[in-house]
């Protein structure tokens, strides 16, 4: 794990309300994985308010470039200190943290196909993913949601990577005119042959995505999200109900990501 | 001219750093110290043990508010007998002093906890914790009162050979007096403070946002009040204090050490800034070069004598 | 449909809006009134008023802390016939209820001071500060503990035919049971709640920041325990209650109305942002008509109820 | 008293740790006057350390251009702060507060001297008043001191006012070699003909000078300074100690500036 102050490559609006961060951190960019996230200190010259760390996935890293990005929502006055980051100030990160997307094993030769599903700003983590799955021959096929097409995020890396991307938004302002579980239904012959799906967004989709998994057969990973004061472990703040352990399990630590069917979703 | 010295003697145990890690906040050490320098501390204050292993409280626990944040852990935690058997062994290979939280729902369970960790080796003290404000019959209700205080201290001097701190609750009147309480009744230290009772509401659920509707409040926010209460208490005692709330920089820790603090903790900071003990014994090593102070003892309770 | 209604009744007092403003904050109003809106306010509640002039406490009075002040002015006032005669006409042009905050050293001078306001026209209600941590006999020994407290309300009572607010302090162990005997004694409202007692140190000169030595603690710093209060408090008695602490947006007051108060106060938030009432108040409008309520009663303690 | 949110010209660094901010505020810039000043708002988005805002004199307004400026020291984190702003970003600025300088009445046809005496970043409010002394026909007299170079102002527009302008730093790094009362005695004849002399800086550099100008029988006016919270005369909070009343005496509002007599300096 590592603490470092790095340096703003870019940080620009990408959308309304959404921010594109890269960061020049090498020693990060080689260790971290897809699913697991860095804490972005956002009080800086000693203020004290916003406090604590905010929790964002990686977007992306790469070794080679020696960079790791973000795509976060604006949401309170944390990510609004971050988003006032600009090129060559610098960034505190701390990380990679947590526990990542587990790929499954495939026979050699075989071109597994993976559900890549994503709500909203839940597109974040998986984009990552889905260019680690294509890079190592899985076949990545990709189903996003969205409100509206003002909050759909169709990463172009994702675009890439995927042999099959598929959109839908509720009010049928762009791609299909539908939630995220009626637009995997329409599409549910492509879904139903996918190795694990990968599933990121809102609590409710994510609780409605895993059960129409469970019935189609397939396992399911989400990556949650929880508050987090400290990231590592450390606190016990971060806690969520599943039925791996017999007490509650930390989010930052055995998680983000879980097995669907294990995860206790409160309704 | 040699270094300032930041050693310090407290209730016998000779620290080689003022600086220790706030119970609850550090873990059992496993996360932090490997990727910290374990010299910075003093000592290493582990997450407040009880008899049975707590699940907690249910989520959500955590929960930010203006330079502070609400907890509601619930003293989550597995039970003296695996903290023995399964973390102390962990936490040994570090080489720090060990001090171990302790908490109950009656003065026997603090008693039986004691007994059981009497039996473990490499502990250098306890801290009774009287004060968690986040379990109906966690503490606090001990802590908030003179008499049950001195019972709790009582009942705990009875078992240990080891010094006994007690952790006083800031939600009192008069802060002072529970530690006259407690000194009386034979605590080798105290430590405050614990958290404040607090909470916040979600407006759109029109409920508590925590779990447990209420829960602990810590950080810079408190910091004044906390203050406040060292320069009391350690007027009033002549047993160590060490002090603690919002203490995120040396110079948030040289306040405490003037106003009385013997020792002074880390919490809520490590979780911004796990480099923060390292950049508070810096810190204070300059301030004392520059003032030509030779040891810390010399700053403890300046801002009063 | 017509626009939800702000209006409330306090203690008999019917005022247009819950929006009040925190003693000491806002002077006597000449300074914001002439440049805010006072159709945002529900009632003004004016500076600390004593028998005598008081010349307040030696400077630095204000310092600031992780999102809060300590505040020590030490009730800096011209006593209460000056009050009268200068004061009170010049405030009566802007057509708001008066609410003036009394204190004492005694139990006589604060009947004293009422017994002087009776004669004078032109005042809603009395706030009694039993809980200014500023000044050794500011009130603050009166507001923590239930008999004194009750005393003071008594001693008030006796003397005015206007309501009798309360104000409490919150540095005590158990502020439910002093909000208890304070009804019990006769208060029409309580407000809550004061400030915290809190301090600083000045690191170069070693000694204390305020002139006053300690100060009180407000700002978001302290909201969540403030908060907590008011939840307690609203809960244990009948009356009504004014919430306080940190209230700095229409969410912050959303949540002490939630928590159970009638009226909220707005202290330091003014000094940053003078236009913070009307914020507040569009803020609340807006909520209720999205939300479909149609008089802000209906949310006053809907998270315990 | 006006409260606005003004547009951002330019914030920059004029010199290591010390930045010139520019608002376009027409409706400030026609009312402030020297001695005057503003508080700023240092923390935004609901955040709340640094909670209170700063104080900062005017140290220019021009209703032409509709334009107020700041000169200032960055000391911790709320001035730290403000040195974030960017042009055409917004400045929550309320002013104008307090009560100036007061320009001596003068018999028709004289042109009367005034000296301007400031150390270090106390020269900001005084270069206001030279500008406006002098459009006005006094004669300015400046003396500038400083613990050294490198925190030596030495204005533009105080140059372009000023008949005359002396510089002294403490360890001779500039100027004259010598504290500010050293620079005034070694001008002596010159300080001595001046109508009032308008001192800012240290509270030690102005207690010095105000006993100097005592000796030379001649006027002066201080500008105080204070830690505040309201800045309108509402808290009590930024009193200090004079002859003027029985009490204490609100910095924001009687002053900031006083006759050097009354002020009641604390040693
Ligand atoms: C493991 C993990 C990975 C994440 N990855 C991303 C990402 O890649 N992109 C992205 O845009 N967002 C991501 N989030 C969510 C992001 O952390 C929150 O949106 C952010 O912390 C909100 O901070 P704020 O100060 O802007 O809002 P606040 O003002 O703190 O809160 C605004 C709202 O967000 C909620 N919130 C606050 N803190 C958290 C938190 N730590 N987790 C969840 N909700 C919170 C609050 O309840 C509130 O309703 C992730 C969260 C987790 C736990
Ligand atoms: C009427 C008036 C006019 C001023 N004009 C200017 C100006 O034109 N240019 C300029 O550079 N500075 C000016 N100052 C001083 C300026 O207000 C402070 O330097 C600033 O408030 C420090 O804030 P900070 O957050 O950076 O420092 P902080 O972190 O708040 O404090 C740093 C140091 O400054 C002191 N300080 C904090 N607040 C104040 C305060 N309100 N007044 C005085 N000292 C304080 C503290 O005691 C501390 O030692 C003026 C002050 C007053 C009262
Ligand atoms: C998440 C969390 C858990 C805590 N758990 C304990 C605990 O188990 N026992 C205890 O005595 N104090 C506990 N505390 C209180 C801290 O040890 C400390 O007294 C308090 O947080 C004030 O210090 P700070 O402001 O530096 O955090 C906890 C605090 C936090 C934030
Ligand atoms: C500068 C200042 C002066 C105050 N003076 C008084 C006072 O005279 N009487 C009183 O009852 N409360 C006084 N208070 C307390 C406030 O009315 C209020 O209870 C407290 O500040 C908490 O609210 P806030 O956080 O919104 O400021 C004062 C507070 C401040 C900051
Ligand atoms: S955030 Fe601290 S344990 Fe997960
Ligand atoms: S700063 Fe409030 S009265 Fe001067």
């Amino acid at each position: 794990m590592i603490i470092e102050k790095a340096r703003v490559i870019s940080n620009s609006e990408i959308k309304l309300g959404y921010y594109f961060l890269r960061l020049f951190s090498p020693k990060m960019a080689e260790v971290a994985e897809p699913g697991q996230f860095a804490m972005l200190r956002c009080s800086y010259n000693n203020t004290s308010d916003p406090l604590l760390r905010r929790p964002l996935s990686f977007h992306d890293a790469s070794w080679k470039k020696g960079e790791i990005s973000f795509l976060y929502q604006v949401k309170g006055k944390g990510t609004k200190e971050l988003s006032r980051l600009v090129a060559n100030g610098s960034a505190d990160v701390m990380g990679p943290l947590g526990t990542g997307f587990r790929l499954p094993k495939v026979s050699p030769g075989k071109r597994q196909p993976i559900a890549i599903i994503g709500c909203g700003v839940g597109v974040a983590p998986l984009v990552f993913l889905a260019s680690t799955a294509h890079n190592r021959g899985y076949e990545v096929r990709t189903f996003i949601g969205a409100r509206s097409e003002s909050s759909l995020l169709v990463d172009p890396i994702l675009v890439a990577k995927s042999s099959v991307l598929s959109t839908a938004t509720e009010d049928g302002s762009a791609g299909y005119h539908g939630n995220i579980v009626s637009l995997l239904r329409n599409k549910e012959s492509l879904v139903a042959e996918c190795g694990p799906a990968y599933v990121c967004g809102p609590e409710a989709a994510m609780a409605a995505v895993v059960s129409l998994c469970t019935e189609l057969g397939i396992p399911c990973q989400v990556s949650l999200e929880s508050i987090m004061a400290c990231g590592v472990g450390a606190c016990l703040g971060c806690t969520c109900n599943t039925t791996r352990s017999p007490n509650y399990t930390r989010v930052c630590t055995e998680g983000p990501v879980f097995d669907g069917e294990e995860v206790v979703f409160c309704d | 001219m040699t270094s300032p010295s930041l050693k310090i003697n407290l209730a016998g145990l000779e620290l080689e750093s003022p600086i220790l890690t706030g119970s609850g906040t550090f873990g059992y050490g496993l996360e932090y110290l490997p990727i910290i320098d374990a010299d910075d501390l003093g000592a290493l204050v582990v997450t407040g043990t009880t008899w049975e292993p707590r699940p907690g409280n249910p989520p959500p626990r955590i929960w930010e508010t203006p330079s502070g944040i609400l907890n509601a852990i619930g003293l989550e935690n597995p039970g003296v007998n695996v903290f023995i058997q399964k973390k102390l062994p962990q936490i040994a290979s570090y080489d720090l002093p060990i001090i171990v939280n302790v908490a109950g729902n009656t003065l026997d369970e603090y008693a039986q906890v004691i007994r059981e960790l009497e039996k473990a080796p490499g502990i250098a003290a306890y801290e009774l914790n009287i004060s968690c404000p986040n379990v109906r019959q966690g503490g606090m209700a001990f802590g908030t009162d003179g008499h049950t205080a001195a019972a709790v201290t009582m009942a705990a001097k009875s078992v240990a050979t080891r010094p006994i701190i007690v952790k006083l609750s800031p939600n009192v009147t008069d802060i002072a007096a529970i530690a006259l309480a407690v000194e009386e009744a034979g605590a080798d230290a105290l430590s405050l403070v614990n958290t404040f009772l607090g909470m916040a509401i979600d407006i759109d659920k029109r409920r508590p946002v925590l779990g447990n509707q209420m829960g602990g409040l810590s950080g810079p926010a408190i910091r004044p009040i906390a203050l406040r209460m060292v320069w009391q208490v350690s007027q009033a005692v002549t047993i160590p204090v060490i002090g603690m709330g919002g203490i995120d920089s040396w110079q948030a820790a040289l306040e405490f050490i003037m106003a009385g603090a013997t020792a002074i903790a880390v919490g809520t900071a490590f979780f911004i800034n796990p480099y923060v003990a390292k950049e508070i014994r810096q810190g204070l090593l300059s301030y004392m070069e520059r003032e030509h102070f030779t040891s810390i003892d010399q700053l403890v309770g300046i801002a009063w004598q």
